[in-house]
């Protein structure tokens, strides 16, 4: 295997280490400091890919971030990532890529039939057609449009790399290592100011790693290098390659992405792919440099045709040239550099065409007064065909072919927010316009500064003025300060399939019947034509396709707009903005004090919000999750049972006025409860909807605890601290959660006072501690707890609480000492049964749209009393005659269910929407009943009870004749909470 | 006395311990905590007691080391105070008596895991964990903030390369498992 | 100009040149019958039915920049009709509807896929919930299938459900939803508007209005005035802006909604695929690329643009239930301006002013409302009396306290 | 975003909560005659204006303050943060 088109010397590769890679199959070598494209070239490999559309065989046009063309799936198996492009690929042995976007071989791709059909297949065609018949779009046409568009293809397997992100803080950003960044760097780090420099690229440097010319007495990659060591050696700067700063967000927040492992093969163990950092930034001095440009021309997309830089990055810095012959076509000085470092390197140059009649000649090879016309070359280039000025026309031989239309500078960043480019006539290119990024500051290339004097000067001056730095800037070396010397030159007259787009298979022809269809503004074209869609974002083809249609319009180009960027600066792998919130991990896990005792009682466990609760505990012999539910409920309203209920909020309210805050939190009055009672509460919110329920217990005159549900005990604190800071800012009251400070059981059933007594240590007969009684008492003799007499299931209950510490100790005591009443632990399924049997109200009945009317509590709001939500809920739209009531559900047919979701409908008519009643909120089995029970919300439903009715769920095919009851299925007098 | 034993936040009878070359993560399993929050009109004698208590009030995003109560600011007129689980397991009583009719006190103990992140990588882990300036925060500085969605309270301790994490107790696991994976990151 | 095959086939073989431009680029008149303000989706669906269905004339619509430049072609594509209350889902039914036969209608290929949404589901109460919905989706008319977990495996094979931090208990479909090519919607209402003489005025910001004595009489621009018997605005995000002109406070917040795309892949995923557990819906459009979403940012904002929090929020999302996604790469993200109502639902109704109509309030769920949106608007402002199924999408339902309230969130429309 | 903290200095928007405009500080008088209307306007118009908006945000992740931070809803450039309570109280709010 042999690297025919690696240049003997030179170059800033490691050629005393040589890399294996794969590539379709084939085993080829390259070189530690190589790109997958370099590599390729300098193998000889010039056809990479296809097009998106036509399938035209491809090769690099670039050699960088802005690649259209030279996409691989690299890696195999579950790492295999597509659209990856070749000319950022850094090298590493055993590296394995494939082409991608063909059917068949990449030579022999079967689908490069649609480049004979391109004259149907012209921009917009699939509005016009495949409407006939109607059903025939989604059964034929478009899984065939389908399945030949995409480009590369995802394993669909797991992606095995772990993702970190980080955030990072400094007082200047610097985006870009190349000439103007690293002078920025120098002067803001030798100030003494936290820099971060971060480069897209594995070798910072930027354009100096690609040219010969020299700064001061060094070559610019030495230079370079000199500028790293010494920034690498100052504590408050940090240099960060292959680092790519995505985007440019509010305030002086950029994303970054940084490659930690992509250029092994293997991330080692525990290290992540990749990184995002999040990087806080007071100024930013983007150094981003600019971005070639390329010409129009017939047939302009064959591998080997190139941006005249890039070839010139090739041989330059990575010592390889994509063919022995090389031609070059520009409107500007800068091409012909290309020809000259290409020459010097013993390549031969068949000759530099350029559109100016002043191109400065050379005695090295021809330089030519031209266009070219048109190319020949299946797979790859071989001819050019010129049109020089003196009217004859010329075939060129070559290989590769040159191309440069000029540079636009990479203004991408200054866009994020408002930025809107403005055009420079002198560069003819857009610039940098105002409505930067707050604290931004663009030097170099990419403010439209071109030259290397330039780049060095405004990166120093614009660090300088970054920092306020008072004193000089560094010595900087002399460097080439050529001026940009350009014509304008968008495309060769008369071409047709002239490409614009190359990845997207947009061609001058395209544009113009996007022109003729009458979608001329930027976004109309762009969206009409794809222009600019593909995975290069359109770096290299924006500028044409605007410039052509400023030329079709009879305007000038920023008459005509101006094409604007968005994040990411280049595409990003959507893991690593997953980070490690994958799997498992995707949102933290809340664990109840019980946790540990109820895995060893084998409990199955059920998320609720990030909690894991028990949901309920099978023994030996229970088949189905419904024998042990029916056992715990059974077990408890016959005896003794517990339940961790630590996950509802829990809110710490003290101060002299807690009471008159609950006052206003709740629509049921607090200011004369008791101290030592605890009492039920409706929250509302403010438009009179019911927000969420609880209890507030008065340990002191000054201080209450109050429960929410688990579900909303964030959002509940957070509107307690809005009343509390917004609307009442002169109460003393001070509020804290403690949701997580105590554990929390629940201990229910007849036998519970028992069980508990053995426990507290305080008298808690039914006399000296009653129904609603709290207090904070003392466990086992002496540990602090609080114990609450309220019950959710409808039977004496009680709920007793100790530091979350002592939790685990609590309810193996509990266990031990309810042993002898047959004490069953019991999950939220058992518990949800008990609320139902007791026509509790939970999460699914307040859902947000009920009022406390609808939950039967109407007479709850106080009207004495200034409360959250009260004026709003006397609307009339909230209290009509037909509202929807709470109610009970029974199946006429004991045997039958009565699922949740369902509706009711009455017992005859039509069965549709507009007979709609009502609906199931909560079902559930009874086993103390022993049918189904639901919870319901019935139109007029507490004039209703008897009343038969049909609930339909024709979702799951289930109609049930049903009766509407009282809600409270068990001990509706509530004897059993006072026993 | 009675006779139940505590179980630390991750559930182990002992605290655990990881130990990499470059960062020592601990579980902190003897702090008492209670949160001491001032009434309102009540602030100056409240900032009284706090002096006498530490030594001086902490200011926001700072903490005070006192002996043995340490403490850091919460919030607006509210404080987090710890000391020493051992000797003062009845913490919050203790302050409601000093703070009485000055402050709310509420015990806290039960609600909060503690890590203490030790060594040359701290600042490496940090970042990969939490957006505080963490090679710009001073000695004592303490911070609410986000790691892993957790809220977490973060304090720089004298030690040059301690930081404290103060996270919910109910979430200690995944806590630890952030901590843990970032270690492994940055080793 | 009739589009089919046939006159493709024909231009191809004649080089192209008789293709006319869609729209003509008429210069603005002195007054209308009618002025649509806004020619996004919603303003160029009015147009097209007010002269199609309701046979008006002298029809203008007035767009600031160009056309379809707003969410219509800013959003992720989803038609869908899977409402839950009575007075939503008669209407986003009639539009579901009105997509499946569109492109006949108006004769442009808008690449109507009734590929199918999913919504996953991961909890016994969110089961219940959506049972409820599914239910109420076919006792009006709609289709919807409650499916296991194994039959949503089955087409999405590398969906996460082993390693799922919220497992995943079934899901609800709707087979009939699915996508549209988003800027076609536009283009071909515009088309069709176009050619039934209704002028689409580009380039034309609308700066007041001249209201007289509680009447509308027309509408100052930046290209003078155009006065109309009556105006209809339809304008999303910009409706607080707009209607301020007419010194209206409007029960809608601006906030700003990020949408993302990924480079191109070959077909992964079949459908639509809502999770339930985190912000996140993805579907993969004809061109290739995961066209995907989450949550609004959350904070009022006329700024085309997010931050960087919802961009991590929604791909975490998608590596939740999506592990294999983690190698493809993001190519793109945007923001639109939702008119964030106050109950997450819609208005199309008549203003106190006599002769200004007004259309919005459609939070992030605007571009499948396009077609009834436009029709049943079309309707108010031909025959001055709601559309059947839009009756409930009235201005005076906030202080009667008849929220349509899909998600109960109350009166704060970042949480809709 | 950066959110200056009055008391805390700059902190990432992403540790705050939004609520939305800050005249919902100003609630009205439930004993009002026009109490009905009142609420209602309270409670559902907006100014939403495309320019500077005062709106609240909550530091959930933080001190647990409320806000009032004036902010450009155009731009997103944030020229005043303000402790909610002492707005509040300036705007004649107490018990």
């Amino acid at each position: 295997m042999t690297q025919k088109n690696r240049i003997a010397t030179g170059g800033q590769i490691d050629r005393s280490t040589t890399h294996s890679f794969t590539f379709d199959g084939k085993s080829y070598q390259g070189h530690p400091g190589d790109t997958l494209a370099s590599a390729l070239l300098a193998n000889g490999v010039r056809l990479m890919g296809r097009s998106f559309k036509y399938h035209r065989p491809r090769g690099p046009l670039t050699a960088g971030s802005e690649e259209p063309n030279a996409l691989v799936e690299l890696r195999d198996g579950a790492r295999q990532e597509p659209n990856t492009r070749a000319t950022t690929t850094e090298l590493y042995d055993g590296l394995f890529a494939k082409s991608q976007n063909r059917l068949g071989s990449l030579k022999f791709d079967l689908l490069s039939i649609n480049d004979r059909l391109s004259n149907f297949l012209t921009a917009g065609f699939y509005y016009k057609t495949f409407m006939w018949p109607a059903a025939f779009w989604e059964k034929l046409y478009e899984p065939i449009i389908r399945h030949a568009a995409g480009l590369g293809s995802l394993s669909l397997k797991d992606d095995p790399d772990v993702y970190d992100k980080g955030f990072l803080h400094c007082d200047l950003l610097i985006i870009g290592g190349g000439p103007a960044g690293l002078a920025a760097a120098l002067t803001a780090g030798r100030a003494g100011c936290d820099v971060i420099l971060a480069d897209e690229d594995f070798r910072m440097g930027g354009r100096l790693n690609s040219e010969t010319f020299s700064l001061g007495d060094d070559s610019g990659a030495d230079w370079a290098a000199g500028i790293i060591a010494e920034l690498e050696t100052l504590p408050n700067v940090r240099v960060m390659s292959r680092t790519t700063v995505i985007g440019a967000f509010d305030h002086g927040i950029y994303g970054a992405v940084e490659r930690v492992s992509d250029h092994v093969h293997t991330p080692d163990a525990g290290k992540p792919r990749q990184i995002l950092w999040r990087i806080y930034t007071k100024r930013t001095v983007l150094a981003a440099g600019a971005t070639e440009r390329p010409i129009a021309f017939e047939n302009n997309d064959r591998p080997g045709i190139m941006l005249a830089s890039a070839l010139r990055t090739y041989a330059n810095r990575f010592s390889v040239t994509a063919d022995k012959r090389v031609a070059i076509f520009t409107n500007n000085d800068d091409g012909h550099r290309t020809a000259a470092d290409l020459h010097a390197k013993g390549i031969k140059i068949a000759a530099v065409v350029d559109v100016r009649p002043d191109a400065p000649k050379t005695y090295d090879y021809e330089v030519l007064e031209g266009q070219v016309v048109d190319t020949r070359g299946r797979l790859g280039l071989s001819f050019v065909e010129l049109k020089l000025a003196n009217g004859s026309t010329r075939m060129l031989e070559c290989g590769a072919l040159g191309v440069s239309g000029g540079w636009n500078p990479n203004v991408n960043l200054t866009c994020h927010q408002r930025g809107r480019p403005v055009w420079n006539e002198a560069i003819a290119a857009f610039v940098p316009g105002e409505h930067l990024p707050a604290g931004m500051t663009v030097a170099g290339a990419a403010a439209g500064d071109m030259s290397t004097a330039g780049a060095l000067r405004s990166g120093a001056q614009a660090a300088k003025l970054a920092i306020d730095l008072t004193g000089d800037i560094p010595d900087l070396p002399q460097a080439e300060d050529a001026p940009v010397n350009v014509k304008p030159f968008w495309y060769v007259e008369g071409c047709s399939r002239a490409w614009l787009d190359q990845q997207n298979d947009v061609t001058v022809k395209d544009v113009k019947l996007s022109h003729q269809e009458g979608f001329r503004s930027v976004e109309h074209l762009k969206r009409y034509t794809t222009l600019g869609m593909a995975t290069d974002q359109g770096k290299t083809s924006n500028m044409g396709g605007l410039a052509i249609m400023a030329e079709l319009a009879g305007k000038t180009i920023p008459e005509v707009g101006t094409t604007i960027f968005r994040p990411p600066y280049t595409p990003t792998a959507i893991g690593v903005f997953g980070g490690r919130h994958r799997g498992q991990d995707f949102h933290p896990k809340r664990l109840t004090p019980s946790h540990l005792w109820a895995e060893e009682q084998g409990a199955v466990f059920v998320e609720v919000g990030n909690w894991l609760r028990a949901q309920w505990f099978p023994r030996a012999g229970e088949t189905t999750w419904r024998e042990s539910v029916d056992r715990e409920v059974l077990a408890t309203r016959g005896s003794v049972g517990v339940c961790d209920v630590t996950t509802l909020g829990k809110v710490d309210v003290q101060g002299t006025d807690a009471a008159e805050f609950l006052n206003k939190i709740y629509c049921n009055g607090f200011a004369k409860l008791d101290v030592g009672k605890t009492r039920y509460g409706l929250m509302l919110r403010e438009d009179g909807i019911a927000k969420d329920d609880g209890t507030a217990a008065r340990l002191a005159e000054d201080h209450f605890v109050v429960t929410t549900t688990t579900a909303n005990a964030l959002p509940v604190y957070r509107h307690m601290e809005f009343v509390r800071q917004c609307l009442f800012p002169d109460m003393d009251v001070q509020l804290i959660s403690t949701t997580e400070a105590w554990a929390q059981y629940a201990v229910a059933g007849p036998n519970s006072r028992k069980v508990l007594e053995k426990i507290v240590d305080q008298d808690i007969s039914n006399e000296a501690f009653p129904f609603m009684a709290c207090a904070n008492i003392t466990v086992c003799g002496g540990l602090r707890a609080r114990l609450f007499r309220i019950s959710f299931s409808g039977e004496l209950a009680y709920e007793i609480a100790v530091p979350t510490a002592y939790g685990d100790a609590l309810i193996r005591k509990i266990m031990e000492a309810g042993a002898e009443y047959d004490i069953t632990p019991y999950g939220t399924e058992a518990l949800g049964v008990m609320r139902i049997e007791k026509g509790h109200a939970a999460g699914n009945e307040l859902n947000g749209t009920t009022t406390a009317q609808n939950l039967g509590m109407g007479r709850m709001v106080s009207k004495k009393k200034d409360s959250i939500g009260s004026i709003l809920s006397e609307r009339e739209g909230l209290n009509r005659d037909d509202d929807l009531r709470q109610i009970g559900i029974k199946p006429v047919d004991p045997a039958a269910s009565v699922p949740a979701g369902a509706h009711l409908m009455s017992l005859t008519g039509p069965v549709d929407a507009a007979h709609d009643q009502g609906y199931v909120t909560s079902a559930c089995y009874s086993p103390n009943l022993g049918h189904s029970i639901a919870l319901g919300f019935l139109k007029n439903g507490s004039e209703r009870m008897g009343e038969r009715m049909r609930l339909v769920s024709p979702l799951t095919k289930v109609e049930t004749e049903v009766e509407i009851v009282s809600a409270h299925f068990i001990d509706p007098e509530g004897g059993r909470l006072r026993a | 006395m009675h006779d139940l034993k505590t179980i630390t936040a991750l559930g182990g009878s002992e605290p655990r311990t990881d130990t990499f070359p470059h960062i020592t993560i601990s579980e902190n399993d003897g702090l008492a905590l209670a949160s001491v929050a001032a009434r309102l009109g009540s602030e100056d004698e409240c900032n009284k007691h706090m002096q006498d208590l530490l030594g001086a009030v902490p200011a926001p995003g700072q903490a005070v080391l006192g002996e043995p109560e340490s403490g850091f600011w919460m919030g607006p007129d509210q404080w987090m105070i710890e000391a020493p689980k051992e000797t003062h397991e009845l913490l919050a009583d203790d302050l409601k008596d000093r703070f009485t009719g000055c402050a709310s006190v509420t015990e806290q103990s039960g609600a909060w895991v503690c890590f203490d992140l030790v060594g040359a990588g701290m600042e490496d882990v940090t970042e990969r964990l939490c957006a505080v300036p963490i090679r710009k925060m001073q000695t004592l500085e303490a911070r609410r903030t986000i790691i892993h969605q957790l809220g977490c309270f973060v304090i720089r301790h004298t030690g040059a390369d301690h930081l404290r994490v103060i996270g919910p107790r109910a979430s200690a696991g995944t806590l630890h498992h952030a901590l843990m994976t970032a270690a492994e990151s940055t080793a | 100009m009739r589009y089919s095959g046939f006159k493709v086939l024909k231009e191809a073989l004649m080089g192209h040149k008789g293709w006319t431009p869609a729209w003509r680029d008429p210069e603005p008149q002195a007054s209308y019958d009618i002025v649509i303000i806004g020619g996004g989706g919603h303003g160029l669906a009015t147009a097209y039915y007010l002269a199609k269905e309701f046979k008006q004339k002298r029809i203008a619509v007035l767009e600031k920049g160009w056309i379809g430049g707003g969410n219509v072609g800013r959003n992720t594509t989803i038609i869908r009709s899977n409402y839950l209350l009575d007075g939503n889902e008669p209407f986003y039914e009639f539009s579901l509807k009105l997509w499946e036969g569109l492109e006949q209608d108006f004769n442009y290929n808008a690449m109507i896929s009734q590929r199918g949404i999913l919504n996953l589901i991961h909890s016994d109460a969110q089961r219940d919930a959506f049972v409820r919905r599914g239910n109420a989706m076919i006792l009006n008319g709609a289709d919807a299938e409650l499916l296991t977990t194994a039959q949503i495996k089955e087409r999405y094979p590398f969906l996460n459900t082993e390693d799922a931090r919220f497992p995943i208990k079934g899901g609800l479909a709707q087979h009939r939803g699915g996508t549209v090519r988003h800027d076609a919607v536009a283009w071909g209402y515009a088309r069709g508007a176009d050619s039934r003489g209704v002028d689409i005025i580009q380039n034309c910001e609308v700066t007041g209005f001249r209201i007289e004595n509680g009447k509308c009489l027309g509408v100052e621009t930046s290209r003078g005035f155009i006065g109309a018997a009556k105006v209809g605005c339809a304008v999303a995000g910009s409706s607080g802006r707009l209607m301020a002109k007419a010194e209206m406070r409007l029960p809608i917040e601006s906030h700003v909604l990020q949408a993302f795309v990924s480079e191109g892949l070959k077909p992964v995923l079949p459908g639509v695929i809502t999770f339930g557990a985190g912000h996140f819906y993805v579907s993969q459009s004809d061109k290739g690329g995961l066209v995907f979403g989450g949550d609004i940012d959350g904070y009022n904002s006329y700024a085309q643009r997010g931050n960087l929090p919802v961009v991590e929020d929604v791909c975490e999302g998608g590596m939740a239930i999506f592990p294999a996604f983690g190698r493809a790469r993001l190519l793109r993200m945007w923001g639109g301006i939702m008119d964030m109502s106050m109950d997450g639902s819609p208005i199309i109704d008549k203003t106190h002013i006599d002769g200004l109509y007004f259309n919005g309030g459609w939070c992030y769920g605007g571009f499948k409302a396009t077609p009834a949106s436009g029709f049943c608007f079309a309707h108010l402002l031909a025959r001055d009396t709601p559309h059947p199924t839009a009756t409930a999408y009235r201005f005076d339902r906030f202080e009667k306290g008849l929220m349509i309230d899909e998600k109960g969130m109350g009166n704060q429309p970042n949480l809709h | 975003m950066i959110i200056e903290h009055p008391l805390l200095g700059p902190r990432d928007a992403a540790e705050f909560t939004y609520l939305g405009d800050a005249r919902l500080i100003d609630r009205p008088d439930w004993q009002s005659e026009t109490a009905a209307h009142d609420f209602f306007e309270y409670g559902y118009l907006r100014d939403n204006p495309a320019g500077w908006h005062q709106e609240l945000w909550f530091h959930e992740a933080g001190d647990r303050s409320w806000l009032v931070i004036t902010r450009n809803t155009v731009t997103h450039e944030i020229s005043k943060v303000e402790l909610a309570r002492d707005v509040a109280r300036s705007r004649g709010r107490s018990k």
